[in-house]
């Protein structure tokens, strides 16, 4: 069953994640995006992330998506042209790709032997009450901060967004 | 019981005027800055209060400022007789000073900035006073010279303002390079700063080395105090406010040095040659001083060679090891020369800024408060009988005579001059025929007033109700000298001459001075001239370090090597980048495909190095 | 394992029957409440009282051309209905609407799932509805449809910072997620219910502002402002696809009020203990209601009450009797004090759609951000500061 | 009925889309999609916080994951308020024509 839903997920978000790369407009990218987000959101849960995972589309799916779909609407651009000049990304951006990702597998596959298994409820500490009180103890200092330049984000982008004053 | 209360309450009320005096009222910009150096005053009375008698050293330990190896230096004050003297006086004094300021300086710009520069010079100054080791008393003594600097410049849209500030620092500058190689050869041989851990080591090191210490000490204290051959930055101090002149160039500052000299008298009794130089720098500061005197006209530049000539005499008496006499004159001196300046400052705030002495006269009926605190001051500078110059000027010459006769007749003699060139001055200003141009010449405010006549009663009677010498008893050697009448009156006698050797010449016969000035027309010139020894600096020294500077280090070192080692790198690296600019297509995309290759690179890197 | 998903099973079917019952005839309540606050009979010819009404426009729906306009964005025009319907009943299956009971031997709660963080699915599935709309007014690729999608995407995120912010008062409050927990600390007295505990009428009030600004209904209702904008996000859509944003509105309105029940109002239960009586309240309301039509019927304005009345009557009458058999009256009782709640919300929306007029777009963004939002801020602190003193 | 998943599955799942993520950056040319291909490269990373966290059965990795939603809020927020100045400055989202730093 585990397995299951792990494939089902997994291939939901793998195959969005390549819409994202091929759509031409960005709200289909968008879209995908959402559909990536939403999967992983259900393999959080089987990891035991269940505020993560709450978090994930609350925040992630439900407003910081959202803010790119509004963006992309209110700019109404339309596809992608075709005006690529970037001889660099042309020639070295397979290969490189390629052993990003080759690289990434081996070091999964040589640091991770298949032995340590994941099974739904293996991890109960993903609670709220469990990240709530991780979040105000050990890491109210980070958290506090991340307040501070969730603020400064908001000023810079009111200052940026705002109509200029005569 | 507190200690660091005293200096930080003045240094709040620094931060508080100068951060936000700019939007304060004067009223409110007045409370922060006399308030809080009245309260330090108070605060210093509850202390010396509660420590009673004062028998030894109360020392407070706050944190170690610097731990370096063996070098661990804390953040220490201490209280002791002579600190607690030395308190009293830059409060009680500086509180004097600041009430006066809010009149003085009522019509000014730069209110906040003044009183907030005060305050931190009070702070300084307090800092240096309390500091229980030679750093933190470095601190303060810094600090101060800082103050001073920033309170001569004050009125910086005046070239001659700026200038003398520069002067003054610059001076100031070439005094505490002796005071540092002082600090460092007392490290060297004793293994620390604090007073009471050097002190006891003394008797102990080399007497060439005490020595040593003892005259460049010394030499950072003719700095500060404004002795030959450093004392040309004094006069030319008096371009800040009057207040200023007061404060820090008459009462406390320029007696840091005669404080730390006395403070460091463990060294110098082990050290009597440095004592005799000590003595031969005071004496001759005070007679070149005091001659200059004779012919200034402008009423500060008088008060300010008055200033540089007492100096002299409390280094002649730290010099002939009547340490406690030096102190109590730097108090009575505090006195009187504060109420000199305040009372020319009356004078010259009467006058709507006129300083020409030339240009005065007559004002005895018109100003009459400011004629009578001056009066006292006078009588007080001149060693009249029974007022506070005249006691402790008196134990200076004692303890002078004891040491050798001749230092005693100079003295004296000094001290006839002194009398002579204050009562010109007192003359030329109160009495005669009125010269200004000012039609109306107006009294000065209560607020002015007020603290000229505490002043002028402490000038009159602060030499018998405060017996320093008896107070510091405990703390400096028993270099007592039976007083001798004989002695005492002839130098009273010198100033009794004195004073009536200018009436005759300014009131009674006014046509003498110029006979004399023309009958003696190269001498009258040397002195009047102040014995050319601004131009003497500037050429000896000024003009050499100017020159060489410009051809020396800038066209050769700083244009010809360090420019060109830069502009070779400079070169070079433009070389470098013409190759690599030709990654940087401004295209971001590019940029990525070579941020993402580093990240292969490294991953690369990483399994080559072996995986953990 | 097997029995769960049997039970599972009954209760979906059971649950989705119902709501969907449910939404259809709460649009026929609309129409009839608002006909009467304008002093009009509302739907009158389909059945009685056209009480077949929904069964007639479902009919109509079904059966309506299905246009899709040139020029759209296919597979996102499509898709944008879908996703609204789903998300809007897809919340439902959380929400509990009784306590735990025994149904022919099997324990089982009176709702889908229990998920212990309910509270955050419920937000999160909702805030996933915004893409409805957004996706319905972009793909139409017609400027009206763009305008009311935009606005409404930025009024649901504007709404739902508020809506947060209140629900996590009574969250603080109860001190869990679980939606059915949240019930549980809410037992016994009136007073024990979150909207009388100190000052969470704020919340509540803040809860339900925000909550008809989540819904797009009146005054909120901009994006399907008629008059500026034709008829807003769903301007290219018609047949079911029109029906399925029309039931996703109604679906999210009774989501809305089931969560205001159960987050405020003490879920399904009885305002005072059982011990004193609260169990024979609907009885006394049915069989009141039984005998009022009795009456009537015995005494007809027209003909035909001489028959319909009396077998109203004994129908209610019957309810009432099926309130007092022990076996059903652990399932009633709480679904009765549930429906009466979150009826009172639901009719509070019709109320207020019936009475006040509708806002202007800058009125209603500077609304939640310079009013809701720093009040339930100022809420959240001071719940925050209470529990922590006591 | 309960098979176990491999943990390398989670992390290589996390890879496919940490490159799917990358090569998005560096083969699309709208700054939108580039935007949300940094979007996909943070939830690779985030899940294989939350891997890491079940692995090491410690909260600290929700955590993590949590910090990094936060970022990436404020990110987007003040991304996509450059984009629109950039897109109301230029009028294009091409991120090649964006290039003015070149001369």
């Amino acid at each position: 069953m585990d397995v299951i839903i792990f494939l089902v997920f997994a291939l939901i978000a793998v195959v969005a994640a390549i819409n994202v790369v091929v759509q031409r407009h960005p709200i289909s990218s968008a879209i995908s995006l959402v559909a990536v987000m939403g999967s992983l959101a259900v393999l959080y849960l089987l990891l035991g992330a269940e505020f993560i995972a709450a978090a994930q589309v609350i925040v992630y799916a439900g407003a910081i998506m959202v803010l790119f779909v509004f963006v992309i609407m209110l700019l109404n651009a339309g596809g992608e042209t075709k005006a690529g000049r970037s001889i660099t990304a042309s020639l070295l951006g397979v290969p490189v790709l390629v052993a990003l990702l080759a690289l990434l597998a081996f070091f999964t596959a040589r640091i991770y032997p298949p032995d340590t298994e994941v099974r739904f409820g293996g991890f109960r500490g993903g609670t709220a009450a469990a990240v709530g009180r991780a979040l105000f103890t050990t890491y109210l200092l980070p958290f506090e901060i991340t307040s501070i330049l969730i603020l400064i984000a908001i000023v810079g982008a009111i200052v940026l967004a705002r109509k200029e004053l005569e | 019981m507190q200690l660091w209360l005293i200096p930080i309450l003045p240094l709040a009320g620094f931060l508080i005027n100068g951060l936000f005096g700019r939007r304060f009222s004067k009223g409110l910009v007045n409370t922060f800055a006399i308030g809080s150096v009245v309260l330090a005053f108070l605060w210093v009375l509850k202390t010396l209060w509660g420590l009673g008698a004062l028998p030894g050293t109360y020392a407070e330990h706050y944190f170690t400022w610097i731990q370096s190896g063996a070098l661990s230096i804390g953040a220490d004050f201490s209280v002791d007789r002579l600190t607690a003297v030395m308190l009293l006086v830059v409060t009680g004094i500086g509180s004097l000073i600041h009430v006066y300021s809010i009149g003085y300086m009522a019509h000014e710009g730069g209110y906040y900035r003044f009183f907030a520069f005060l305050n931190l010079f009070m702070f300084f100054m307090l800092t240096l006073v309390l500091a229980a080791n030679y750093l933190v008393v470095f601190v303060g003594w810094e600090g101060v010279g800082l103050c001073s600097y920033l309170l001569i410049g004050f009125y910086f849209d005046k070239k001659f303002a700026t200038d003398a500030g520069n002067k003054a620092f610059i001076v100031n500058r070439i005094g505490d390079f002796g005071f540092s190689l002082a600090m460092f050869l007392i490290f060297r041989q004793f293994g620390s700063f604090d007073f009471a851990h050097v002190f006891a080591q003394v008797p102990a090191a080399p007497v060439g080395l005490l020595t040593l210490i003892g005259i460049l000490l010394m030499f950072g204290a003719c700095g500060k105090s404004a002795q030959i051959p450093l004392y040309i930055w004094l006069p030319d101090a008096m371009a800040g406010p009057t207040p200023v002149s007061a404060l820090i160039h008459a009462a406390t500052m320029v007696t840091a040095g005669v404080y730390m000299t006395a403070r460091s008298w463990v060294i110098y009794t082990h050290a009597p040659i440095a004592m005799d130089v000590i003595a031969y720098i005071g004496i001759a500061t005070a007679f070149v001083a005091a001659t200059i005197g004779l012919a200034q006209n402008d009423i500060k530049k008088v008060f300010a060679y008055s200033t540089v000539s007492q100096l002299g005499y409390m280094f002649l008496g730290v010099g002939c090891g009547a340490f406690s006499a030096g102190i109590y004159h730097l108090m009575t001196h505090a006195f009187f020369k504060a109420l000199l300046f305040l009372g020319s400052g009356a004078v010259i705030h009467s006058l709507a800024g006129e300083q020409d002495m030339r240009k005065m006269g007559g004002l005895r009926t018109r100003i009459p408060w400011t004629f009578w605190v001056m009066l006292c001051a006078s009588l007080a500078i001149s060693g009249f009988p029974l007022t506070a110059g005249y006691w402790s000027k008196d134990a200076i010459l004692l303890a002078a005579a004891h040491r050798a006769p001749w230092l005693y007749w100079a003295g004296t003699f000094t001290a006839g001059l002194t009398a002579f060139y204050v009562f010109r001055a007192f003359f030329m200003t109160f009495f005669g025929r009125y010269r200004g141009e000012e039609k109306h010449p107006h009294e000065s405010p209560p607020v002015m007033l007020a603290p000229l006549v505490v002043l002028a009663a402490l000038s009159l009677a602060g030499g018998y109700l405060f017996k320093v010498p008896d107070f510091l008893r405990s703390i400096f050697p028993a270099a007592e000298v039976p007083e001798e009448f004989s002695l005492m009156a002839v130098a009273s006698a010198a100033g009794l001459l004195g004073i009536a050797l200018a009436y005759l010449m300014y009131v009674a016969r006014p046509g003498i001075p110029d006979s004399i000035a023309s009958g003696a027309k190269g001498l009258y010139a040397l002195i009047y001239n102040k014995y050319f020894v601004d131009e003497i600096y500037d050429a000896a020294v000024v003009k050499p370090v100017v020159n060489g500077s410009r051809v020396l280090l800038w066209k050769g070192a700083d244009v010809g090597l360090i420019d060109g080692i830069v502009n070779g790198i400079g070169a070079r690296a433009k070389g470098v980048g013409g190759v690599l600019r030709l990654v940087q297509s401004g295209n971001a995309r590019s940029y990525a495909t070579w941020v993402a290759l580093g990240g292969v690179l490294v991953i690369v890197l990483m399994i080559a190095g072996g995986l953990r | 394992m097997d029995s769960f998903i049997v039970i599972s099973l009954i209760k979906i079917f059971v649950v989705f029957g119902a709501l969907m019952t449910i939404l259809a005839y709460l649009q026929w309540v609309e129409r009839k409440v608002i006909a009467h606050i304008q002093v009009r009979p509302g739907p009158y010819r389909v059945g009685p009282h056209g009480l077949l009404q929904p069964l007639a426009d479902v009919i109509k729906l079904i059966t309506k051309e299905d246009l899709v306009p040139p020029y759209v964005n296919k597979p996102l025009y499509l898709a944008a209905p879908f996703l609204a319907i789903t998300t809007a009943l897809l919340s439902i299956s959380v929400i509990p609407f009784g306590p735990a009971i025994q149904v022919a031997g099997y324990p089982t709660y009176m709702q889908l799932t229990d998920l212990n963080f309910g509270v955050l699915f419920v937000l999160g599935v909702s805030s996933i509805g915004v893409y409805g709309i957004a996706l319905a007014g972009w793909s139409s690729n017609n400027k009206y449809a763009l305008l009311g999608g935009l606005r409404s995407s930025a009024q649901m995120i504007s709404y739902e910072l508020p809506l947060s912010l209140a629900i996590a008062a009574p969250l603080l409050i109860s001190n869990t997620l679980s939606l059915r927990k949240l019930v549980d600390s809410q037992y016994g007295w009136l007073w024990n219910w979150n909207l009388f505990h100190g000052f969470q009428y704020v919340s509540f009030i803040v809860f339900l502002i925000a909550a008809f600004a989540e819904t797009n209904r009146v005054p909120f209702d901009l994006p399907e402002a008629e008059n500026e904008l034709v008829a807003g996000f769903h301007t290219e859509y018609s047949s079911m696809k029109f029906a399925s944003f029309f039931m996703a509105e109604y679906a999210n309105m009774i989501t809305v009020s089931c969560m205001a029940t159960l987050l405020f109002l003490g879920g399904w239960v009885a305002p005072w203990p059982a011990a004193y009586g609260s169990g024979y309240v609907p009885v006394a309301v049915f069989a009141a209601a039984g005998l009022v039509a009795l009456f009537h019927g015995l005494h007809p304005a027209r003909k035909r009450d001489r028959y319909s009345f009396p077998v109203v009557g004994v129908v209610f009458l019957i309810v009432a009797a099926v309130f007092l058999v022990p076996l059903t009256q652990n399932i009633l009782l709480p679904l009765f004090w549930f429906c009466a709640k979150t009826g009172a919300i639901l009719f509070l929306y019709i109320w207020v759609r019936g009475t006040l007029p509708r806002f202007r777009y800058d009125q209603l963004m500077g609304f939640a951000w310079k009013f809701l939002f720093p009040i339930a801020m100022l809420n959240l602190l001071a719940t925050g500061l209470v529990i922590a003193a006591f | 009925m309960t098979g176990h998943i491999p943990l390398s599955w989670f992390l290589t799942l996390s890879a496919v889309l940490f490159s799917l993520g990358v090569a998005g950056f560096i083969f699309r040319r709208n700054i939108i999609t580039m935007f949300m291909s940094i979007e996909l490269i943070l939830n690779a990373v985030n899940l294989s916080f939350i891997t890491f966290a079940y692995q090491r059965q410690q909260v600290a990795g929700h955590l993590f994951a949590f910090f990094v939603m936060v970022v990436a809020a404020a990110e987007a927020a003040v991304g996509l308020a450059i984009i629109l100045t950039v897109f109301k400055n230029r009028g294009t989202l091409n991120i090649d024509d964006m290039d003015s730093m070149k001369n």
